[in-house]
């Protein structure tokens, strides 16, 4: 039986709960656990001022309640399950590096910033800054996998250096933005300026964009590589036309302003 | 009809807000916009006439003037910042603090 | 007029972020009326001549009743205190010293410090910390420059005095003939009152300002660009090519932009790509960028909440030390997400031009306002102070969009007390609520928890 | 109010005073050394632990337009390093470049007491005092630069030397700075008016026919003559080319037997040629630093790991920017000076890296004069000022130092002769390093020792086996005879004084440098000197003897 957090007041300000994560719950008693430090705004509280608790501290978290202004949920987790029942505030997942954050609602911006390993699903939407940099970093997120049914905002996968991000709905502009290397396929329609910067790195969409003008046109082929992830992504719950998984796609290389050495592939049926 | 709206400083508002930015003229100057004398015609607008602007944020309701067309090219108009514009203005900024506070894609009409 | 005239020399305009600091201010000291303001721009003479006081007005105010100062700070400091979400906003309108001030309350209340910056060139702070920046102060751009280039500003009208001082028409250590030695370039979306300077004028479609940047960086480094580019973005080929051998072949540059960057779709990547183009030209010659600021001392404010926190603006004391995080931190974010729960604002207006979300939101909570007159923020203010204004009543140090930071001259004196003042009051209360809160709680004073960051 | 206190039972190094390490007592009162207390005042017993004067830092970049330049460039670099407040003091952040209340309450962290800020530009002098006034505890100073002024080199070139004289004095008087620094002597206008260029050749002439060693002996010559407490700071020509110990051995000829310090030598100690890897010239370096009694100077330390390369030599800054290939600032001051930053990484296993981490040790342990080769790291060039007890434990511990061999570079290492260097120095010799040498290169009388009259700046340190440790975490810090620290533990705020010299000049000067300005600067003249409000608490340093 997992651990249930519930929330049982709903915050008047942000509440920063890093605390709600298996690592920094480990081997407590539920008592120890109800005495985790959270912050509500400036003020410090404890946990179960604002959570009930219950069940079995396995390393296996449920969290239910209006969780939007909750932040920095599962940050620097490396093990275990925190699964959020409903929406999520910003940072959850940040520098994690291993287990998994199950979203069933919306994530906030912020989703797995500089993320190191391990598993983000969010059934809903996410928003600004993905699995990105914090502002002034070179390098975000550094591996792992982050799946996200719905739809993204902008700056998906910031100067990311490794791992898999995949959108099921849309993404904003800038997606993959000074990307150095990695992978983000977006099943939906992406914003503009895709890939601006990006030094190394695949960017896939099953749906046409506009392309920077320092991208230019290498070829029209249906590489094996696509197919496999296709596939993986088919087994991870997404829906996928099999005409797609077989078509070809269009390589843009770019960014030429960069090394050049990143691709931009557009299904072109 | 669609327009791209820009927010903008000008002069006359610069000086306006000295006198005080609940005092008349600062009013009257952020409540004016500048189009494009085709696209006043179009709505058959003549200067000082009242329109509405709308988008999915709000609405704010101001009067219009017409600008020598190659200064402002058709399906752009410009106002000076203030609560008008505010009114029109999404407030998410993207991560960055800043919400898009010039080229707001607007409905114009005319009142 | 009175016969009782003064004249102030080399007094500085602080109405915008060119911050001359060569006017010359005849003073009726009876009257308390700046009459003359020789070598101010219209926006100067605006700012010096229509400055008048309202000797009347209370100087301090509980819920729109008159109090005395010493009650309004007891109530500022209550309130601030007792907030969990506090934010302190504005600070571009007035002197360092109150500023320093201002961060220090919030410091100490554990609260948020916001400046007008991020709605300006906060987008330009965060490009800077993405890529750095190559740029001077702007003597060296009157004495070198024979490429001037204004991209997404107009400044003929928000900065009117930067060409005739800084920019375009002065004679410098190497440019003897004045504008005649320099090459100017306007990029606007709209022909402004600024075209007639430019040599060159070029209109683009709106909201094409990266793909144009982001081709003139890769002609810059010699890569080809498809002449689509005109379709997309209203500008030729040529005109991009020409503009690239005239960027590498002077022999200083500089692009000075304004918030047609940064306020646009893009925001900071746009301003990024004006300061990598910038710096890529270095390869090929001295080249330099410099955003083009607005308010009077908002570069003040950038420098001194970097120099007490480490970061430029959008910082949050909620866990006892600074932490940085524009679009979480900065003010148009804690307000329209409904975070903030009392608010300090200081010389600034954000109840005029905010989003409206973020106004319905700051009107329903307590605010602190400081300011020279009555504001749309002010008038729903729980505690309001009238202070005095900077540059004309109060000295100080303010900062100009360079980085060079002047001593002001005031002109007369007036009977409200200066930001400085007020906020130090505030510091002094807040601090002493804060120890006894401390001491009451055994000693916290630490954050007992590391940075979640 | 700062308290009367004894300080008993401890073991004292004071090399000002011989003394080195004898149990004494030390009393204080009303912020000075006193010959003795009275009974009912606060008594620390130091009974196991050392004593010695506070440090003093004589090269550092702590405050000024380029360090908040720096501070805004890397939020990645404080987020980690953040610096909370107590009831007493304030918050800051941390990295290489740490917030000005950080930088106060690090430094007392370490001991160290007094600071001196080692390159400003005039034009900036107004910032850098308002950020002093933000930086707790530590006294501190600013070099002015002065070396790239395009108004002195002026009067050099048309041979006007009173004036000359006369317009330093006043740069030094307006400013309030400590003493002239000189930084690239001649490589801006090449810089700045020729698309990036530099000087490569102390000799080369520029296009107004003047040469880096023409403007260095103008003022080595000025400041001897005038008696400034500490001789032209000086960072030379070629910093960081191969070959570039050749320009460091004719910098200190030109000083001509007068006083002159040459700052982060390290730096400037390499040979080889331009465009290939270097190799040491630490020994021809320390050589004549040994034999040239006029002569002083900073190590400049490299320590690996990041560090934020920050300095008035722009084209230096740029050849890093192509090796780091990540954010760089350039910053031109009208008419007097450039500006580059980088943030950098020192890593073991690169030659070059390994290379200057050795000749840094090289020249400490070959020094033979201790109160002449100080310990700096450069801050934050060669690394933080929060690794000195790093580098006094690779001073102290041969061993350490041999460990720490084995992690580096093998290839520079066998390039250098530290394998067979086995000094260790002692506390004495790194009380003189860190304290009392500093203070009499910058004739700070008071500072750097524990004689009656001294500023009472006082650090006792628990004695450790593990220098790093011991260094680390002084158990008291007494500033000004305000108890800082206790027990480790912050118990007072405390904002440390402004040190600088006011040298007189003939007020005609300035009709001298006004016209200048009115054509060439974008301020006016009379807003440019700084007034007297923003010394806050100050102490003028008297000059000193004058030599020509």
């Amino acid at each position: 039986m997992p651990l249930h957090l519930k929330l049982h007041t709903t915050p008047e300000v942000p509440l920063e709960a890093e605390c709600i994560c298996p690592d920094r719950m480990r081997g407590l008693s539920i008592d120890d656990i109800n005495r985790l430090i959270v912050f509500h705004g400036n003020r410090e509280m404890h946990l179960a001022d604002f959570f009930e608790c219950s069940g079995n501290n396995d390393g296996d978290i449920r969290v239910a309640g209006d969780l939007v202004n909750v932040k920095h949920v599962g940050s620097t987790m490396s093990f275990g399950l925190i699964t959020i029942e409903g929406d999520i505030g910003v940072h959850a997942g940040a520098a994690m590096s291993g287990g998994k954050i199950l979203i069933e609602g919306n994530a906030s911006d912020w989703l797995a910033p500089e993320m190191l390993g391990g598993e983000i699903e969010v059934r809903g939407n996410a928003g600004h800054l993905v699995g990105s940099g914090y502002r002034g970093s070179t390098v975000g997120m550094q591996g792992g996998e982050i799946f996200i049914h719905g739809n993204v905002k902008n700056e998906t996968g910031h100067c990311m250096r490794r791992g898999l991000i995949v959108v099921g709905g849309t993404s904003g502009d800038f997606t993959g933005v000074n990307m150095l290397a990695g992978t983000i396929i977006v099943i939906g329609e992406m914003g503009t300026r895709t890939g601006a910067g990006m030094k190394r790195g695949s960017i896939i969409s099953l749906t046409k964009t506009s392309i920077l003008p320092t991208f230019s046109l290498a070829c029209n082929y249906s590489p094996v590589f696509i197919k496999q992830y296709l596939h993986y992504l088919l087994k991870k719950g997404y829906d996928i036309d099999s005409k797609i998984i077989n078509g070809h796609f269009e390589r843009w290389c770019g960014d030429a302003v960069e090394l050049n050495r990143g691709e931009v592939l557009l299904y072109a049926d | 009809m669609k327009m791209i709206l820009i927010p903008g400083r000008s002069a006359k508002q610069g000086t306006s807000l000295n006198h005080g930015k609940l005092k008349e003229e600062y009013i009257e100057t952020t409540s004016t916009l500048e189009m494009n004398p085709d696209d006043m015609q179009k709505l058959k607008l003549s200067d000082g006439d009242s329109v509405r602007l709308k988008n999915a944020t709000g609405e704010a309701l101001v009067k219009c003037i017409a600008k020598k067309p190659g200064d402002l090219p058709s399906g752009m108009a410009f106002i000076p910042y203030g609560p008008p514009s505010s009114q029109l203005m999404e407030s998410d900024t993207a991560g960055s603090g800043m919400p898009i506070s010039k080229h707001m894609e607007i409905e114009i009409e005319k009142l | 007029m009175s016969e009782n005239i003064k004249i102030v020399e080399n007094a500085t305009c602080t109405f915008c972020g060119c911050v001359c600091d060569d006017m010359h201010l005849h003073v009726d000291v009876e009257e308390k009326k700046i009459v003359k303001a020789k070598n101010a721009c219209i926006l100067g003479r605006a700012w010096f001549s229509e400055h008048t006081i309202e000797e009347n007005a209370p100087a301090a105010m509980i819920d729109g009743k008159e109090v005395s100062i010493e009650d309004a700070i007891e109530e500022a400091a209550q309130t601030l205190v007792n907030a969990k979400f506090p934010i302190t906003y504005g600070l571009s309108d007035t002197t360092c010293e109150a500023q320093r001030q201002a961060v220090a309350i919030t410091d100490i209340i554990r609260g948020n410090i916001d400046t007008t910056t991020s709605v300006c060139h906060g987008p330009t702070g965060l490009a800077f910390q993405g890529v750095g920046e190559s740029t001077s102060t702007l003597g060296e751009v009157k004495n070198r420059a024979d490429l001037v280039i204004y991209w997404g500003g107009n400044p003929a009208e928000s900065h009117p005095r930067h060409f005739g001082r800084y920019a375009v028409t002065p004679k410098g250590m190497f440019i003897p003939g004045g504008k005649k030695d320099r090459t100017v370039v306007l990029v606007d979306v709209r022909k402004t009152k600024s075209a007639p300077v430019a040599d060159i004028f070029i209109q683009p479609k709106p909201g094409k300002d990266f793909e144009i940047l982001w081709a003139l960086r890769a002609l810059v480094k010699g890569k080809t660009i498809s002449a689509d580019i005109e379709e997309e973005t209203g500008v030729s080929l040529e005109v991009l090519q020409d503009l690239t051998e005239k960027m590498k072949n002077c022999r200083f540059g500089v692009l000075f932009f304004g918030m047609g960057l940064t306020m646009t779709r893009g925001r900071h990547f746009n301003s990024g790509a004006l300061l990598a183009l910038a710096t890529d030209l270095n390869e090929f010659t001295h080249f330099v960028a410099k955003p083009v600021r607005g308010h009077g001392n908002v570069t003040g404010a950038d420098n001194v909440v970097s120099w007490q926190t480490g970061y430029p603006f959008g910082v949050n004391f909620s866990r006892g030390f600074p932490r940085f995080n524009p679009g979480e931190f900065t003010t148009v974010d804690t307000l329209s997400n409904g975070h903030a729960d009392a608010a300090l604002i200081i010389a600034s207006d954000p109840g005029s031009n905010f989003p409206k979300r973020a106004i319905e939101h700051l009107k329903s909570i307590p605010i602190v306002v400081l300011d020279t007159k009555q504001t749309d923020t002010s008038k729903d203010a729980h505690v309001a102070f009238r202070t005095s204004t900077y540059g004309i009543n109060t000295s100080g140090t303010v900062y100009r969009m360079d980085d060079v930071p002047i001593t002001l001259r005031p002109a007369f004196e007036s009977p409200f007390p200066d930001d400085e003042k007020i906020l130090t009051g505030i510091r002094k209360r807040v601090h002493e609520l804060m120890l006894a809160r401390h001491s009451a709680n055994g000693a916290i004073g630490e954050a007992k928890v590391a940075a979640p960051l | 109010m700062a308290a009367s206190m004894r300080i008993i039972n401890g073991r004292v190094y004071d090399p000002t005073n011989n003394v080195d390490g004898e149990i004494k007592e030390i009393c204080i009162q009303d912020g000075k050394i006193v010959a003795s207390a009275g009974d009912d005042v606060t008594v620390i017993d130091a009974k196991g632990m050392v004593i010695m004067p506070g440090g003093v830092d004589i090269h550092c970049h702590i405050a000024g337009p380029k360090v908040n330049a720096a501070r805004k460039l890397q939020p990645e670099d404080h987020r980690h390093d953040v610096h909370p407040a107590t009831p007493f003091t304030r918050s800051g952040t941390g990295g290489t470049v740490p917030s000005t209340f950080a930088t106060g309450y690090r430094y007392a962290t370490l001991g160290y007491t007094t600071a001196m800020e080692a390159a400003v530009t005039p034009i900036g002098a107004r910032h850098t005092l308002e950020e002093f006034h933000d930086t707790p505890v530590i006294d501190k100073g600013f070099y002015v630069l002065l070396a790239n002024n395009i108004f002195l080199q002026k009067l050099l070139k048309e041979k006007r030397m009173e004036e000359f004289d006369q317009a330093v004095a006043w740069w030094i008087s307006s400013t309030k700075a400590y003493t002239v620094k000189l930084v690239n002597p001649g490589g801006d206008e090449p810089w700045k008016g020729k698309k990036n260029s530099n000087v490569s050749d102390i000799d080369e002439l520029n296009d107004e026919g003047l040469t880096p060693r023409k403007i260095i002996e103008a003022f080595v010559k000025t400041v001897n003559a005038r008696g400034f407490p500490h001789p032209p700071h000086i960072h030379c020509n070629n910093l960081g080319h191969s070959g570039n110990y050749i320009t460091t051995l004719e910098t200190m000829k030109t000083a001509n037997g007068l006083r002159a310090h040459i700052a982060h030598i390290q730096f400037h100690s390499y040979g080889g040629e331009i465009g290939k890897n270097p190799v040491s010239k630490a020994t021809e370096i320390i050589d004549y630093v040994n034999n040239n009694s006029n002569i002083t100077c900073d190590v400049g330390q490299v320590m690996f790991g990041k560090s934020t390369i920050m300095t008035a030599d722009a084209p230096l800054a740029y050849v890093l920017k192509g090796h780091s290939k990540g954010k760089w600032v350039n910053a031109d001051t009208e008419c007097e000076s450039g500006c580059g930053i980088v943030p950098f990484t020192y890593q073991e296993h690169i030659y070059m890296h390994t290379l200057q981490w050795a000749i840094g040790l090289e020249l400490f342990l070959l020094s033979k004069d201790p109160w002449r080769v100080m310990l700096s790291t450069d801050h934050p060039n060669g690394g933080s000022f929060q690794s000195y007890p790093k580098l006094i434990k690779l001073l102290m511990d041969k061993g350490f130092r041999r460990e720490e061999m084995k992690r580096v570079n093998q290839k520079a290492l066998i390039n250098t002769i530290l394998p067979d260097l086995e000094r260790e120095y002692t506390l004495n010799e790194i009380a003189i390093i860190t304290r009392a040498g500093p203070a009499k290169a910058l004739g700070l009388h008071n500072k750097g020792q524990l004689g009656v009259g001294a500023d009472a700046d006082i650090t006792i340190y628990d004695d450790m086996e593990d220098k790093e440790e011991m260094f680390n975490a002084p158990r008291y810090v007494i500033k000004s005879g305000h108890l800082i620290i206790e027990n480790h533990e912050f118990r007072n705020d405390f904002n440390g004084r402004l040190l600088h010299i006011a040298p007189e000049y003939d007020k005609k000067i300035e009709e001298v440098v006004q016209p200048f300005f009115e054509d060439y600067y974008s301020i006016e003249f009379a807003n440019y000197a700084v007034d007297d409000h923003y010394l806050h608490d100050h102490e003028v340093i008297p000059l000193g003897e004058t030599h020509s």
